[in-house]
């Protein structure tokens, strides 16, 4: 067994070899995960690129929820193959666990911030702009 | 064999948040990134199969641990030497 | 010190690589630890004997019971340990800590928290009682059960929590979850079994006696519950503020 | 270089996981020994101990095998599984059968997760235990750090041969005035062991 045999090339003979094709459904469902995906990456790019803790926070608090809530309803699309009872629960259960993200993502990111706030964090302003290399995090 | 790729990826996260764990002179860093070290550890869990142990440490090691590790480094330096 | 500290963790790992090579290989169905015969009884027999569809429930609470209440023991002890060790230890006047800010109970996280802990101690509960066909057990539900009383000390205060959860309570709920998995374990000791040999509840139970172990390990589980529950939140009550209970994190 | 029979090929590809669990365990050691604050060493214990769970699970693996948990068909009431388009009955008629070697082999080894699941609960209230312990140490010596805890105690241990008096339990030093008093009163010994040993007041 070889490196290539082992890792790489089962993934990608399980994704060609796949014989049924996606119902529309289930092509929606990808579609909307990759689209997650692509918001997962700005989130990424955001926490990095950003300069102070609050526009941080608003990247990391925004697309997160919004990229997590996307690929997890993906996810239950993709798991209706047929109109089944078993699929549909499924497809329920992963709605639940979207609410709860909608509910908790946005109030623990309010959370860090109003602890960043009583902790006298300033936002950043004009005048740090201007003069260069004042405040770096 | 098709999980493999997944497999090896957490594998060497693992290894990667051990280290940053215990690299980093900030205890509170260091303690959130035992909670992700914990959850890594978790999802490696529940791909092999043990269900119930990742539940469990899921609960516990990303819940719990954490938790009481922050509580106790509140009433402590927050800095560390190494 | 620094390099010396190489020097064991070296030949630890050398001697450890050297042992893994003889590992059977990752996998294999024919590994030693899968072709013993006692995990090979368990995955056919579980079924025939306990009526639980989770081996790991049915092997925890019942195969291995005795194993599994002394953890719970355990799990007791080291709560009244900490209990014991910072029991009136700490600084009498209180000290601001070095990151405290005093701010009142945030309005949006209070109020998404009355949302959640409802449904937190209700999934906690189904968590504990489905155990036996879906992972879970008294170990996760207990958990999850300690940790919403901690995420309502966390939202408001610690002392709004401690009104809903008395810290005298935990002593007597930890005990009461021991008393509880020992009593079901000598009741059936009386009934003319041995210790935790749950099939003999069959004998004052209108149930078969596959179906009693099968609900004795219900009751088994709650017990576990009711101790990891207690226990985990006077862990968090007590290390948060050094054994004052008060002004916590 | 990567072909059979080579050391590469038998631990990083075929045993990657058992690899991986002796780094873990060999960083969490490390730490353990050669970290110098109290609550990276309990991070350390606790990497240290995931490592083994992960052991454990790692040799319980089948490969091509479901959780431990049955499915439908074996499933002894057969009352759990999804109310599908299948006729119910059917898994009423047959009951719980002893499942024969082939299908033994389709479940993963349940023995390790219990073994494992329990040790992770307990696991956590040790290090309650231990965070505890730190907590106790902090308050009083005022510090968590290794080598300035050991250096706090040798000079304490010191003070108190020297002095003879308690030392409160606060981790305040005594007054200069009692402290006077107290030398006047065991002059002698002072003496005498002030001389083999480093001046306790001269080191703070």
């Amino acid at each position: 067994m070889s490196l290539d045999q082992t890792i790489f090339i089962p993934v990608l003979a399980e994704s060609l070899h796949t014989t049924t094709s996606p119902t529309p459904l289930q092509f929606f469902g990808i579609l909307l995960s990759l689209l997650g995906l692509f918001f997962f990456v700005g989130t990424a790019v955001g926490m990095i690129r950003f300069p102070d803790f609050y526009t941080r926070m608003h990247a990391a608090g925004k697309g997160d929820t919004l990229s997590t809530m996307l690929m997890l309803s993906g996810f239950g699309l993709v798991s209706m193959e047929d109109l089944s009872m078993g699929s549909w629960l499924l497809f329920f259960k992963i709605m639940g666990v979207v609410l709860f993200i909608f509910i908790t993502c946005p109030t623990s990111s309010h959370a860090l911030m109003r602890a960043a706030f009583e902790d006298d964090e300033m936002p950043m302003t004009e005048k740090d702009l201007k003069k260069p290399s004042a405040k770096k995090k | 064999m098709g999980l493999a790729l997944f497999n090896t990826f957490i594998l060497l996260l693992l290894v990667v948040a051990a280290l940053l764990a215990l690299r980093v002179k900030d205890l509170l860093t260091a303690s959130v990134v035992f909670a992700v070290y914990s959850f890594l550890m978790c999802l490696l869990w529940a791909e092999m199969g043990a269900v119930d142990v990742a539940f469990t440490e899921a609960t516990v090691g990303a819940g719990i641990s954490t938790v009481v590790l922050i509580a106790t480094i509140f009433n402590l330096k927050r800095k560390s030497s190494d | 010190m620094k390099l010396l500290s190489y020097i064991p963790v070296l030949v630890v790992g050398v001697l450890l690589l050297y042992a893994a090579k003889d590992f059977p290989e990752w996998g294999s169905p024919d590994a030693p630890a899968s072709k013993s015969p006692v995990s090979s009884h368990f995955i056919a027999n579980t079924g025939v004997d306990t009526e639980v569809p989770n081996m790991v429930t049915a092997v925890l609470a019942d195969y291995r019971g005795f194993d599994t209440m002394f953890e719970t023991v355990v799990v007791f002890i080291a709560g009244m340990a900490v209990l014991a060790i910072l029991k009136n230890s700490g600084r009498k006047k209180l000290v601001k800590r070095e990151f405290e800010v005093d701010a009142e109970p945030d309005l949006i996280v209070t109020n998404t928290v009355r949302l959640l802990v409802p449904v937190i101690q209700i999934f906690a509960f189904y968590v504990l009682a489905h155990g036996h066909v879906s992972p879970g057990g008294g170990f996760q539900g207990g958990v999850l059960m300690g940790a919403s009383f901690i995420l309502v000390a966390l939202s408001w205060d610690l002392e709004t929590a401690l009104i809903r959860f008395p810290l005298n309570w935990t002593t007597i709920l930890g005990g009461l979850g021991i008393f509880l998995y020992a009593g079901i374990g000598l009741l059936s000791m009386f009934l003319g079994g041995e210790f935790l040999d749950y099939s003999e509840l069959a004998n004052i139970f209108p149930v078969s006696r596959e179906m009693a172990r099968y609900h004795a390990m219900l009751g088994v589980e709650i017990g576990v519950g009711l101790t990891v529950t207690a226990i985990m939140f006077s862990l968090y009550a007590n290390l948060s503020t050094e054994g004052r209970l008060q002004r916590g994190l | 270089m990567f072909e059979d029979g080579t050391i590469i090929n038998e631990l990083l590809i075929e045993r990657l996981n058992y690899f991986i669990y002796v780094v873990l365990l060999l960083i969490g050691l490390h730490a353990m020994i050669a970290k110098k604050n109290l609550i990276k060493k309990l991070i350390g214990m606790s990497i240290f101990q995931t490592a083994i769970i992960l052991f454990y699970v790692s040799i319980g693996v089948k490969e091509g095998s479901t959780i431990p948990v049955y499915l439908p068909e074996h499933d002894p009431h057969g009352s759990h599984s999804v109310p599908s388009d299948t006729n119910e009955t059917s898994h009423f008629d047959h009951g719980p059968v002893i499942l024969d070697s082939s299908l033994v082999k389709g479940y993963a080894n349940p023995l390790p997760h219990v073994l494992m699941l329990t040790a992770i609960v307990v696991g956590v209230a040790t290090l309650g235990l231990a965070l505890a312990l730190c907590q106790r140490i902090y308050q009083g010596y005022g510090t968590i750090e290794e080598d300035e805890l050991l250096a706090k105690m040798e000079s304490r241990e010191i003070r108190s041969k020297t002095l003879s008096v308690q030392i409160p339990k606060d981790q305040k030093l005594p007054k200069k005035d009692e402290l006077k008093k107290e030398k006047s009163r065991s002059v002698s010994k002072s003496k005498t062991l002030s001389a083999s040993k480093p001046k306790p007041k001269g080191k703070k």
